[in-house]
């Protein structure tokens, strides 16, 4: 393979490199690589959005919705992107200093409307499928008494890792909520069960930021062959 | 300041330094670490070394540009074993963000391994309904696929003159990095007895270990590790055992990093306590 | 008025969206699919007031020669620039599209690499044995870095990568599970306070008022 | 409360009855259809007994022929693989009456007839799957509501020490002295996230000190929503220190949505502004760890807060203070000391107590058997598909 002759491919592979000066320091060439990512991905979205929600969301149906309604003096279900359309202006409103109060009332459409899914969501994604996977995994109960009986007939690393990584389980998650007691002080039964609490989140943060590590360099890895073989064609 | 403080605080941009020459030396140059295959790999590798030159195997690219550092590798080391053996690859795409990279993929494998379009492999690309073209296939190909991605009419291409539906194909790979290869067991598999292997994100490699044990799926390959052991298995490294082996050395380097910093911070501490108690009393 | 309404508003809305969650019925899923398009569309003429924004701030400080002004000029370029290039057309091979491909991209794929420096940086800095606590994220963490990697050959077997994936799959779940459910009763707290307007620092006033 | 244990017990009852009356094995003992339960409507959901014929060697599958309004005959509509003795019958007219038949058929002979049934497909008004959601939802903001009002009512409330909370005083100080700003980030998700409005209120509190310090404060916003609240919420903290006069304009502000363009632009504002304190509280993702590095090297002092689990171990690692998961929602209570919201927090806790029963309740019930641990533990299960 050979160095690349496609400008595009050169100028990515000039941007790449002013995004890591900065890893040496701060430097004109970071500054503008830093700009031109700030002004062309935020220009993007916007034309992107247009595209997939504005055009297809709120003027498609707007057009047939009153097409339909002028010509066959029919109401279809496509007017009601007036409502949209109508809590879209309101939020412009606040380039007006005067009126500019009338953006509240879309901005508590949305907060509102979001209110309502976080509630639902919560409960059911955060609260009950935690309870749940706290007992079931994959099917299974997470203990019984069972392996206990397994461990005392068969004892060994695997048998007694089969019955206590379950109550393990339980344990972690009661200590770790026990530790997120906001209205008692830490002292007596809430205090020990808080301190196993930052037992379990503290291995857990280090075996999370552990497990990162490899998509992070998968990434990296993925840069440097950029440069190296779609660029300078060193390999292949 | 003494030895042991300004180690711990070293200017960040030599650990810098040394992550990138941990990077860029595996990729140039590669070490050829130790890979340990393990058994759901080998399964794969196994079975496509039993099916008999001739037997097609169908290989669905079913992952977007986000996973493919993960599943490029494997999808290259799998195409190289398959054209190695001289056994006809069907490819597709149940994933839309798919035929890029099938077609990059396979036309990098193919230039290597001198593999021809339309003989030894053939491009069907992607086509929407996930569950309902794995059941189409199940009774013929044609339904789903009239046409190659370059419109080719199926007749035409002399490879699939034979293959009809999966009781012609001797092995299924998927390839993906969401849930398709649970779509892939619970059609081709349950209904067609399709013989299914997947390759697999490692962060999904374990969802899928019970379908190794009920025998569901052959076989399966999980993240760059996996991509590593397949292509130690057919004795061509790849991207796979390189980037595997940048792998190891940045995590050896930061566990290293760590237990130099700690020796040092907990030799520095032992001195600072010998000099407080050395220091006479009030000062 | 300026108060009333908007409270209003949010709390109807906020109880229209939890009882829409339990009602299978066709008009409730047209809402809900209706309801996910518009908050959409909300967003993006917000969008908009946040593109004037970005052109105002560089705007202002090209005109008034601001510390680093040049640099404005280029975002300024790169904003304006791609909205033209964006409303020309945006296919496969449009210039739009080369601009997001070799331009917008590499930059991203850079900056998200960055991490791989800077998590070997944070770990030599912060992993140090200070407290019981600290210990124990170190060791974790130390384990889990070790146990992903081919080293079984050398490590003596299986065992490690075995460990790993035990204290990812149950001291690192359970820590997980109690942060979410906990979090997941702040999060409905939070949410019927702001339907209720108890919390309305939303408005933009202070919290009272 | 008796309401609530009422509603509790009467839950278990019909759970339990559900459990136990669900999945008879083999079938129903002639062809059934019915309505599909759940649903918007216009599916039909069709079982039949296992016919003899479903053992021979010759058994091809059952078939499932179905007759609309208007259809003159039978047409087939699908089939199934043997044991599979179910079918869901989709794309129908809701209010119109439909006939099934189902044949078992095998090569070489005639199909068996196995019956016929009718069913009328409809929209429902309550989805019984997700009871279990609304009464967990019925009793938090119950304990939630129930709480405020007490505290409403004068109730005298305790707060336990937060360590990333009573440190921001500090930290306002040091600026204030040093003479340097202050970056607030509130994280890069937009106003629909729950912890993006946690970031808010808790902005809210910390420009009010700046205000009175009149220590400088930049906020880059990701989220133009976020951007538009949150700058009137900073002129308001301003003008209600007195200081309308010290707000500049400029100080909010908006950069972009793109992920890793927002952290760019952040990383550039610290090494080039060096705040003396960087916040960043709300939802973060693969960015934290750019920001809290790039800011720990500037020597700022750094206080995050996220319910976001995964990032977590990269705050904790490279941040002064983190506020972890509740903590952050905890952060407007404890700042305000307002009865109001340390009522809240007292109902989030009684939940929480209420939580940890439950799974003790459900550990005692795995070890006395198991049936009846799993059983309580379903009782927790949701329905698959995501919100609505």
């Amino acid at each position: 393979m050979h160095i690349s002759t496609s400008i595009w491919v050169w100028i990515a592979a000039a941007l790449t490199l002013c995004i890591y000066s900065f890893l040496y320091k701060d430097n004109p060439f970071y500054k503008f690589a830093e700009h031109l990512l700030v002004g062309v991905s935020a220009g993007y979205l916007l034309v992107i959005e247009f595209t997939n929600n504005i055009i297809p969301n709120l003027f498609t149906p707007l057009k047939t919705g009153f097409t339909t309604l002028f010509t066959e003096g029919r109401a279809t279900g496509d007017l009601a992107a007036i409502i949209p359309g109508l809590l879209g202006v309101l939020i412009l409103t606040r380039l007006l200093p005067k009126v500019g109060w009338m953006s509240r009332w879309a901005l508590g459409f949305y907060f509102g409307a979001w209110q309502g899914l976080i509630i639902t969501g919560s409960m059911q994604a955060s609260i009950l499928a935690q309870i749940y996977g706290t007992f079931i995994q994959g099917n299974h109960p997470v203990f019984s008494i069972a392996l206990f009986g397994d461990m005392v007939n068969k004892f060994g690393w695997g048998t007694l890792i089969g019955a206590i990584s379950g109550p393990l389980m339980i344990l972690g998650v009661i200590a770790t909520l026990t530790y997120f007691f906001f209205s008692t002080e830490h002292k007596g039964l809430v205090g020990g069960t808080a301190k196993i609490g930052i037992v379990f989140l503290m291995v857990g943060f280090g075996a999370s930021f552990g497990y990162t590590v490899m998509a992070r360099v998968s990434l990296l890895i993925g840069r440097i062959n950029f440069l190296l073989s779609d660029w300078l064609g060193i390999v292949h | 300041m003494n030895f042991f403080d300004k180690f711990l605080k070293i200017d960040r941009r030599y650990i810098f330094i040394l992550v990138a020459i941990g990077v860029v030396i595996p990729l140039v140059f590669p070490l050829g670490l130790a890979v340990t295959v393990s058994p759901p790999v080998k399964n794969v590798y196994d079975e496509i070394e039993s099916l008999k030159p001739g037997t097609p195997v169908l290989v669905s690219v079913d992952f977007d540009p986000s996973t493919e550092p993960e599943l490029g590798p494997m999808t290259a080391a799998v195409l190289r074993h398959c054209f190695k053996r001289k056994l006809p690859v069907i490819l597709m795409n149940l994933h839309p963000g798919g035929p890029g990279l099938a077609l990059a993929i396979s036309d990098k494998v193919a230039k290597e391994t001198g593999a021809k379009e339309g003989v030894d492999y053939c491009f069907l690309g992607y086509k929407a309904g996930g569950t309902a073209v794995i059941l189409s296939i199940g009774r013929d190909i044609r339904l789903s696929y009239p046409a190659d991605y370059y419109n080719k009419p199926i007749d035409q291409i002399p490879m699939m003159k034979n293959i009809r539906s999966y009781s012609d194909i001797g092995l299924v790979v998927t390839l993906s990095g969401s849930t398709f290869p649970d779509v892939w067991v619970a059609y081709a598999h349950e209904r067609f007895g399709a013989k299914i292997a997947a390759g697999v994100t490692a962060v999904m490699a374990a969802d899928y270990y019970p379908y190794l044990s009920t025998g569901q799926m052959i076989g399966l390959i999980g993240g760059l590790k996996g991509a590593a052991e397949y292509e130690k298995l057919i004795g061509v490294p790849g991207n796979g055992l390189k980037g595997m082996d940048a792998q190891t050395i940045i995590h050896l380097l930061i566990v290293l990093l760590i237990i130099l910093g700690n020796i040092a911070f907990l030799l520095m501490r032992r001195q600072q306590r010998r000099g407080e108690q050395t220091r006479p009393s009030g000062a | 008025m300026r108060r009333e309404i908007p409270l209003a508003i949010c709390l109807i809305m906020g109880v229209v969206m939890t009882v829409q969650f339990f009602v299978p019925h066709a008009a409730s899923q047209w809402l809900f699919d209706n309801m996910m398009k518009w908050l959409i569309i909300i967003a993006i003429f917000a969008l908009m007031l946040g593109l004037l924004n970005l052109i105002k701030i560089h705007t202002q400080k090209v005109i008034n020669r601001r510390k680093d002004w040049p640099y404005s000029i280029v975002a300024l370029v790169g904003v304006v620039g791609t909205l033209i290039t964006g409303f020309w057309g945006i296919g496969a091979d449009s210039p739009f599209m080369v601009l997001y491909n070799y331009i917008q991209i590499p930059m991203q794929a850079t900056m998200f690499s960055l991490l791989a420096f800077y998590i070997a940086s944070a770990s030599f800095r912060t992993f140090r044995a200070r407290t019981f606590e600290a210990t124990l994220l170190l060791i974790a963490a130390v384990i889990v870095m070790l146990g992903r990697v081919p080293l079984e050959k050398y490590l003596g077997g299986q065992w490690l990568p075995d460990l790993a994936e035990w204290v990812l799959d149950y001291p690192n779940m359970a820590a997980e599970r109690g942060i979410m459910i906990g979090v997941g009763l702040g999060a409905i707290s939070m949410a019927l306070k702001i339907i209720l307007g108890i919390e309305r620092s939303w408005l933009g006033g202070g919290e009272k008022g | 409360m008796n309401k609530i244990v009422t509603l509790l017990a009467a839950w278990l009852v019909v759970g339990a009855a559900a459990v136990f009356a669900a999945d008879a094995p083999g079938g129903p003992a002639v062809v059934e259809a019915r309505d599909f339960p759940n649903d918007a409507g216009g599916s039909i959901t069709v079982s039949w007994p296992a016919s003899p014929l479903e053992t021979g060697k010759d058994f091809k599958a059952y078939e499932v022929h179905r007759k609309g309004p208007g259809d003159a005959a039978f047409a087939k509509v699908g089939e199934t693989a043997p044991g599979e003795l179910t079918f869901k019958d989709e794309g129908l007219q809701n209010g119109a009456r439909y006939e099934y038949a189902v044949y078992a058929a095998a090569t070489g002979q005639a199909p068996a007839n196995l019956g016929s049934a009718r069913a009328t497909p409809r929209g429902q008004w309550y989805n019984t799957d997700k009871t279990n959601v609304l009464v967990g939802i019925v009793f938090v903001v119950g304990i939630i509501a129930f709480f405020i009002l007490r505290a409403k009512a004068g109730a005298t409330l305790f707060v336990r020490k937060i360590a990333g909370l009573e440190a921001v005083d500090e930290a306002i100080g040091r600026a204030t002295e040093m003479g340097k700003p202050i970056l607030f980030v509130s994280g890069l998700s937009d106003a629909s996230d729950i912890s993006t409005i946690a970031a808010m209120t808790i902005l809210a509190k910390v420009a009010k000190k700046t205000a009175e310090y009149e220590t400088p404060l930049i906020v880059p916003c990701y989220d133009p929503i976020v951007m538009m609240v949150e700058k009137e919420m900073v002129r308001e903290a301003y003008t209600e220190a007195g200081k309308p006069d010290a707000f500049e304009e400029d100080s909010v502000f908006f950069i972009t949505q793109s992920q890793f363009g927002y952290v760019a632009a952040v990383d550039g504002i610290m090494v080039r502004e060096k705040p003396a304190t960087n916040f960043y509280m709300g939802a973060f993702f693969a960015e934290s760890l750019l920001l809290a590095e790039t800011g720990a090297a500037t020597g700022a002092i750094q206080i995050a807060g996220t319910d976001r689990v995964t990032q977590l171990p990269f705050f904790i690692t490279a941040c002064d203070y983190t506020l972890m998961g509740e903590e952050l929602y905890a952060a407007t209570a404890y700042l305000s000391r307002d009865p109001l919201f340390l009522g809240s927090l007292k109902g989030q806790d009684w939940s929480k107590a209420a939580i940890i029963g439950c799974l003790l309740i459900g550990t005692v019930l795995l070890i006395i058997s198991v049936d009846a641990g799993t059983w309580i533990a379903t009782l927790f299960k949701t329905a698959a598909e995501g919100a609505g």
